[in-house]
């Protein structure tokens, strides 16, 4: 239900430009958003999507642009002044303080208080209804966000922006972190906030999901709008993916060639364990072969990941690679008898955000690299222009900063890695989280490229179309256990949803 | 042997574990938000309580006293005050060097001639407010330094440490300025009670700071501009302004130990409060502040701040070699923080 | 005022202090304009600011002296650059208080071999070639004062308490104190029952004087070695209300004669401590470098070693003695 | 005037800078990976020049002449070999807050008359061994308790620096111990080729430092472990060990410092390094180093320690009172900081 004039746009943006020292992230972006729709906003990584979303929250001045609302310029000189405007936002990057309680969150910056004393059982109060509201009661008022999985802070983040008095709600990819299960329950809340004629600003690069919730679309590309008031039932996939991309990917995934039979076992797992987490996970992966570990957010999928690769050290259980016996907790030994791992945060727990793109790449080759102790530059930048070529990495320049460099060109930096070092066994954990869909294609060839050259993969992954699409075999994961294992083809999305479906957020 | 022990135990409870992890994540169950800090300020208690048996076990009645609690609470007060302050800069992420030769300046600020000849006329108050008036200032020029002039906060009150320490001598001469001023004598000096006044006035900083940290939206903006400057930044808070006010809230409160000090010893001096900052961080950090910002606690901070204080008594009560108590206290304080985290631990496996 | 009867008869230690008042000797005519370097610990305690307001002030009187004032420092390696500091600059001579008698002693040697005199105060250099002159306090002499004026006082009982509440005792002057009172006391039979140090300063001497109070339930006299702490260590005896012993101080500060004199605490006595030493370094100083003589000396010309004399100062005497007396 | 001046003359050079500045990210054009670092070194040697052009314009002669270098030199020499490791350090993020109390300790322990008495039969060998033992025993030490008990660096090695000044005060007996060995004085005494030898140890340890971080797998590390530590660790890096090498590292420098001061002053004491830690933290912060860990600059802190040095020289000869000057300094700090960051800005910004 839309209350006003449907046409009318609510929020007007236009002409908006914004320089970063050095970088133009934005260069004459316009957007309308009506109340009551949902607007989605669509580009490749480093498209300038947040830093669009953080000019209207106040959050970055623009270079120059004007933003309307209900018709009347204004500008936001800080975040304040838009959250005070009822433009609520819910960022990329999660927004929360770890350390204050899940009710203090939300209601930071505009506290329930009486002369500056905080009223704890008002907000505790209206932080039980909004989780409610959102179908996670679950989640105490009094708990500390520290202790929520990425999930949970997402679900606050939300909650946030709830508490807000909002008229346009912004959400930066939302979904990222969520399963299908969450993903339902967030739309579910978003239908309730546009018949309430909230209008929503939605960005995500799942395009399933704006086919799903989204009313119009418009799309940036390299800062500027290539297409707007595109109505979502109407414009082909093929068009939209065109507008971002500038050219026709295909959308699919690589052919499985299939894994001979006699492809030797690399990586074998056998009843691995780790207290309060996993318990009795045995698994092979042969040469070649690409096994995907499919389950929902708080499975367990990145600690086992995690566990084979050493970075915790397993309770029990073995893990052997060409049949030799791996150290127990020990990252070192894992890398040089050659397994890699992409880690699941790829800002946290793979880069060096202000490091060059070539150190980054080179991390975990210096037994390669280096010479005695002695690094030979030249040779590492050679070593990860070579692979930033093959990758194809956007812009192609190894100096450059990681930090400055969009989410695919970042996982594409990480798999570089993996690359010059050469692996037998590659571990993925969300290796297209955040990634836009041409990047995400190139990367799914990239990975069936290696394994057709005979690295084993393991990958996990939130969204089960990827993984079915992209593996050669199947694991399910349920609550730290293994429920199933099968060749990928056999099985769809469905039963998979059926076997891991009584699993929980927080 | 144990850890299989361990391993099968849990085993055994593994539904109910994992159904209490979904939960709290690996919090001992039943336990509410706070429960984390009351944990781990259990082994703060248990380190302190180590001390004090071997305090009683060693120096027997001279040590478990009525008297000698009051002065182990009298040698605690003003470190203590000054460490309610740090608790909020480091919770903010900062660090505040200059407390130490701020309260010099205070002493001295408020013990200048001028100023008592004034306290005469008019009161007590004027000694008092040139000393919260001058700490609150330099705490607040500390502040404006870091959050505008984006100074890091160890150069900027290091600067500070080696100004005002120059500037108490300028004011004193490099002389020590006696109190002889009845009033302000009769109202700080002695017992209310039967406990040293200057130990109220920790006590009642002590509680104010843990509303003012835990129950205000000050205290939690504190915490929020620690953990996560760019979210609270999003969240709408003026971050800097917040800073500016943290590092003037650190200064008041040397402002207040000076004037408890000046009570305490009855004069001004420059040298007052040397290498207090190293004392004060080191209590504040041992009593679980996190030094990276956005984790607080006023009550592990007093006990940080009695722990060292007993410290210095179960020394001098056994008549130790100053040498000796030196690396004495230097294991003592490793070991206090392992024993800290060991707790901490214990708590999570359990 | 130097020549006055009384001194000459009296207490010697006031020779050199007396000098540090306007005075009216040959020696004080204007002659060449000389330049002098100088440079002293960190004015952290009362004492050491004394020590250097007064240098300063002697200076001051002389319009022939020129004094260069180097930042008070307690790192020696800062201290030993001023030294080759004023070296390159040519000065006239030097008056140094090293915060390290032993560390200062090669870069006064350096000084000495480039034709500029060095007088050294107060802590000893390790080298007698690494000065012209030195003007020395006597820290092991202090010791030996208190502990003979407290044995003077307890002799009689030989299982009397004592406590001793030293300065930085890292310091080798507070070592040499010590060393002195524990030898003097154990002349009458007595020891050193409890120990403790605070750090000059007066916040410290009031925190471990509290301590020490509650560490020693009967005390019988304590030698407390600075008057500058000796302000905070008084508060907390004021604050503990004890006062079944009594007190001897050190380096004789305005304020401790005061109470003396006034017998208002259990102040009974102080041993001197010359806070005019380096005003004598200057005075030195500027008679070698404008190579006069002592002339209230037989002997021809500026002595190489003055050591000053470490009287303890009583109700009865602490008239004498005010004018020298330093407020700390 | 100047600043407009400046930026009509970046305005010409436009063209070349965008086409630059799409490969080096608004660099200034035509410098390397390296230029983010040259160009913050660039504050910081406008600031050092505007002290020297003080130091003339006031002192003339007397500060511009080559003896008056070698002086400035010869002071900074023992601090800066102590903030080369302490820039590793602070490049991992921690803090080695005991550097000052180990140079006692170092200094102290290479003097005792059984070191000195060995040295007269096996050479200076035994006093340089010693120094450099203890200095790398204790920073093993601290850096076992920091990366394996999980202790914060600020704690750790603020209980070191408490120990070991005990410590160096047993071994001392509180006495000053006197240097007289000759083939230690020979060696390590007087100047080769006009230059002080200490200066000559400074200059190859701040080469080697340079190296050892720029151009070794182990300043990669360091700098990874800094950046990112879990990044680091997932990239097969073992931090701990590394820290561990670290700490060490710096403890080997400060035994490096103890054999210069040692050379220098010609007698050990455990008053050596009064709080040295500070001067050398913020030689090496204001030399641009993060706090926070990251980034280091071992040209950034020679020229932080310069300009230490230069200000303790100008001061002296100008003859500034030194109350004032301890005002000055802090001033001057935090302006040098200021500089700094002015010119990081406006490199980004042209
Ligand atoms: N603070 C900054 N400084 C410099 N450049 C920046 C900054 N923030 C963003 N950029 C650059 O601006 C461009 C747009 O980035 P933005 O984060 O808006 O992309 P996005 O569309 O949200 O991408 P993604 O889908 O990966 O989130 C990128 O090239 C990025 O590198
Ligand atoms: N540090 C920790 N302490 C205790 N329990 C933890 C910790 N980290 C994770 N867990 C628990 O381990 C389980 C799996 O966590 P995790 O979120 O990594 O799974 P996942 O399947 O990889 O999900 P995601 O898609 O979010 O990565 C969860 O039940 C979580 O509660
Ligand atoms: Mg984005
Ligand atoms: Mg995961």
């Amino acid at each position: 239900m839309v209350t006003e004039d449907p046409a009318a746009p609510l929020l007007q943006m236009q002409g908006i430009v914004k320089h970063f020292p050095g970088a133009k992230a934005l260069d004459g972006v316009d957007l309308d958003v009506r109340a009551g729709e949902v607007h989605c906003l669509l580009g490749q990584n480093g498209a300038g999507k947040s830093t669009l979303i953080k000019v209207l929250a106040g959050a970055h001045q623009p270079t120059a642009g004007t933003i309307r609302l209900d018709g009347d310029e204004i500008a936001f000189p800080h975040p304040d002044t838009a959250l005070e405007h009822g433009v609520a936002t819910m960022y990329q990057e999660l927004d929360v303080v770890d350390g204050l309680t899940v009710a203090e969150n939300i209601y930071l910056g505009h506290e329930l208080a009486s002369a500056g004393f905080t009223l704890r059982r008002s907000a505790a109060q209206r932080t039980r209804q909004l989780m409610d509201r959102l179908g996670h009661p679950e989640i105490s008022p009094h708990r500390e966000v520290g202790s929520l999985s990425a999930a949970g802070k997402q679900i606050v983040s939300m909650a946030r922006a709830l508490s807000r008095d909002a008229r346009v709600i912004v959400m930066d990819e939302p979904s990222a972190v969520l399963d299908s299960g969450e993903v339902d329950n967030l739309f579910r809340v978003v239908d309730e906030l546009t018949e309430q004629g909230i209008a929503i600003v939605y960005i995500s690069h799942r395009l399933e999901e704006i086919r799903r919730i989204g009313d119009r679309i418009t799309v940036l590309k390299d800062g500027v709008t290539v297409g707007r008031n595109l109505d979502v039932s109407t414009t082909a996939t093929d068009e939209l993916i065109k507008l971002m991309t500038g050219k026709n990917v295909e959308y699919a995934f690589p052919e499985r060639p299939g894994v001979p039979d006699d492809a030797p076992v690399r990586l074998e797992v056998t009843d691995l364990a780790l207290a309060d987490v996993f318990s009795d996970v045995s698994l092979t992966v042969r040469a070649g072969e690409i096994v995907g570990l499919a389950g929902l957010v708080g499975s367990g999928r990145s600690e086992i990941l995690e566990t084979i690769y050493g970075a915790r050290r397993a309770t029990r259980g073995r893990v052997e690679l060409d049949g030799k016996s791996l150290r127990r907790g020990s990252v070192g030994a894992a890398v040089a008898a050659d397994i890699g791992l992409a880690p699941e945060e790829r800002k946290s727990q793979g880069l060096l955000l202000d490091e060059p793109v070539y150190r980054n790449v080179t991390l975990s080759s210096f037994a390669r690299i280096a010479r005695g102790g002695w690094l030979d530059e030249r040779a590492e930048r050679s070593a990860a222009a070579e692979q930033a070529a093959a990758l194809e990495l956007r812009p192609n320049d190894v100096e450059r900063p990681i930090r400055t460099l969009s989410g695919g060109n970042q996982q594409k930096v990480m798999l570089a890695r993996w690359l010059v070092h050469g692996c037998e066994v590659l571990l993925l954990d969300e290796p297209t989280r955040g990634v836009d869909v041409g990047a995400r294609s190139e990367i799914y060839d990239l990975v069936r490229r290696l394994a057709d050259a005979g690295t084993a993969v393991l990958v996990v992954s939130s969204e089960i179309p990827e993984v079915l699409g992209l593996s050669d075999r199947v694991l399910v994961v349920s609550d730290g256990q293994v429920v199933h294992e099968g060749p990928a083809e056999q099985i769809d999305e469905h039963q998979v949803l059926d076997m891991v479906m009584e699993g929980s957020v927080a | 042997m144990s850890e299989q022990q361990t391993s099968s135990g849990a085993a055994t409870h593994t539904p109910t574990a994992r159904a209490g992890g979904r939960r709290t994540r690996g919090r001992l169950p039943g336990l509410s938000g706070l429960s984390g800090a009351t944990v781990r300020n259990l082994g703060l208690v248990a380190a302190l309580l180590l001390l004090c048996l071997v305090g009683f076990l060693t120096g027997g009645d001279r040590f478990a006293s009525l008297t000698n609690l009051m002065i182990v609470l009298s040698l605690a007060a003003v470190t203590g005050v000054i460490a309610i302050g740090m608790t909020f800069v480091i919770t903010t992420g900062g660090i505040d060097l200059s407390v130490g030769s701020l309260l010099g300046l205070t002493t001295v600020w408020a013990s200048t001639l001028a100023t008592q000849t004034m306290a005469d006329q008019y009161g007590w108050i004027v000694m008092v407010g040139c000393a919260l008036l001058v700490g609150l200032a330099a705490g607040l020029i500390n502040g404006v330094v870091i959050a505008y002039g984006n100074v890091v906060a160890f150069i900027a009150t290091l600067a500070m440490l080696v100004a005002a320490r120059g500037l108490a001598e300028l004011i004193a001469n490099r002389r020590t300025q006696i109190v002889d001023q009845p009033s302000f004598e009769t109202t700080f000096q002695g017992d209310l009670l039967g406990v040293p006044k200057i130990v109220w006035i920790f006590v009642v900083v002590a509680v104010a700071g843990w509303f003012l940290l835990n129950r205000t939206t000050f205290g939690r903006r504190t915490v929020a501009v620690g953990g996560n400057r760019e979210a609270a930044r999003l969240a709408g808070i003026d971050v800097k302004r917040h800073l500016m006010y943290v590092y003037g809230l650190s200064g008041l409160t040397v402002g207040i130990g000076g004037v408890m000090l000046l009570a305490r010893t009855g004069a001004g001096s420059s040298t007052n409060g040397l290498l207090l900052e190293l004392e004060v961080i080191a209590a504040v950090v041992v009593g679980g502040t996190l030094l990276v910002g956005g984790r607080g606690t006023i009550v592990g901070t007093v006990i940080g701040v009695l722990i060292f204080a007993t410290l210095t008594n179960v020394f001098i009560i056994n008549n130790i070699d100053s040498s000796v108590q030196q690396i004495a206290r230097g294991a003592i304080i490793v070991a206090a923080v392992l024993l800290q985290q060991r707790f901490a631990r214990r708590s999570k496996a359990g | 005022v130097s020549n006055e009867p009384a001194e000459e008869e009296g207490d010697s230690g006031e020779t050199s202090s007396e000098e540090g008042s306007a005075g009216g000797t040959m020696n004080d005519e204007p002659g060449d304009t000389v330049t002098i370097g100088f440079s002293a610990p960190a004015a952290d305690h009362g004492w050491m600011g004394a020590i250097t307001s007064a240098a300063v002030d002697t200076a001051d009187q002389y319009e022939d002296v020129e004094l260069r004032v180097a930042e008070g420092t307690n790192d020696v390696n800062v201290q030993i650059s001023q030294i080759e500091t004023f070296i390159a600059d040519g000065v006239d001579a030097i008056v140094l208080l090293p915060f390290d008698g032993a560390a200062l002693t090669d870069v006064a040697t350096e000084a000495m071999d480039a034709g500029i005199p060095v007088i050294n105060v107060d802590r000893e250099f390790s080298s007698p070639f690494a000065a012209r002159s030195t003007v020395l306090g006597d820290n092991y002499g202090m010791g030996v004062s208190a502990g003979t004026y407290i044995c003077e006082q307890l002799g009689d009982q030989p299982d009397a308490v004592v406590a001793e509440i030293q300065g930085i005792a890292s310091l080798p002057l507070t070592q040499d104190r010590s060393q002195g009172f524990a030898d003097a006391l154990s002349d009458c039979g007595l020891d050193v029952d409890n120990q403790v140090s605070a750090e000059f300063t007066v916040q410290s001497g009031e925190q471990v004087t509290a301590n020490l109070l509650q560490a020693a339930p009967e005390i019988d006299a304590i030698w407390n070695h600075d008057d500058d702490q000796g302000v905070g260590v008084l508060q907390a005896i004021e604050n503990a209300g004890r006062d079944e012993f009594f007190m001897v101080g050190g380096a004789g500060s305005l304020d401790v004669m005061e109470h003396i004199q006034s017998g208002d605490t259990v102040l009974q006595a102080t041993v001197v401590y010359p806070s005019t030493q380096a005003a004598d370094g200057i005075k030195l100083a500027r008679l070698v470098a404008q190579e006069k003589d002592l002339d209230d000396l037989a002997s021809s010309s500026v002595p190489r070693t003055v050591q000053l004399f470490a009287p303890v100062v009583t109700a009865d005497n602490v008239d004498q003695f005010m004018d020298i007396g330093f407020r700390s």
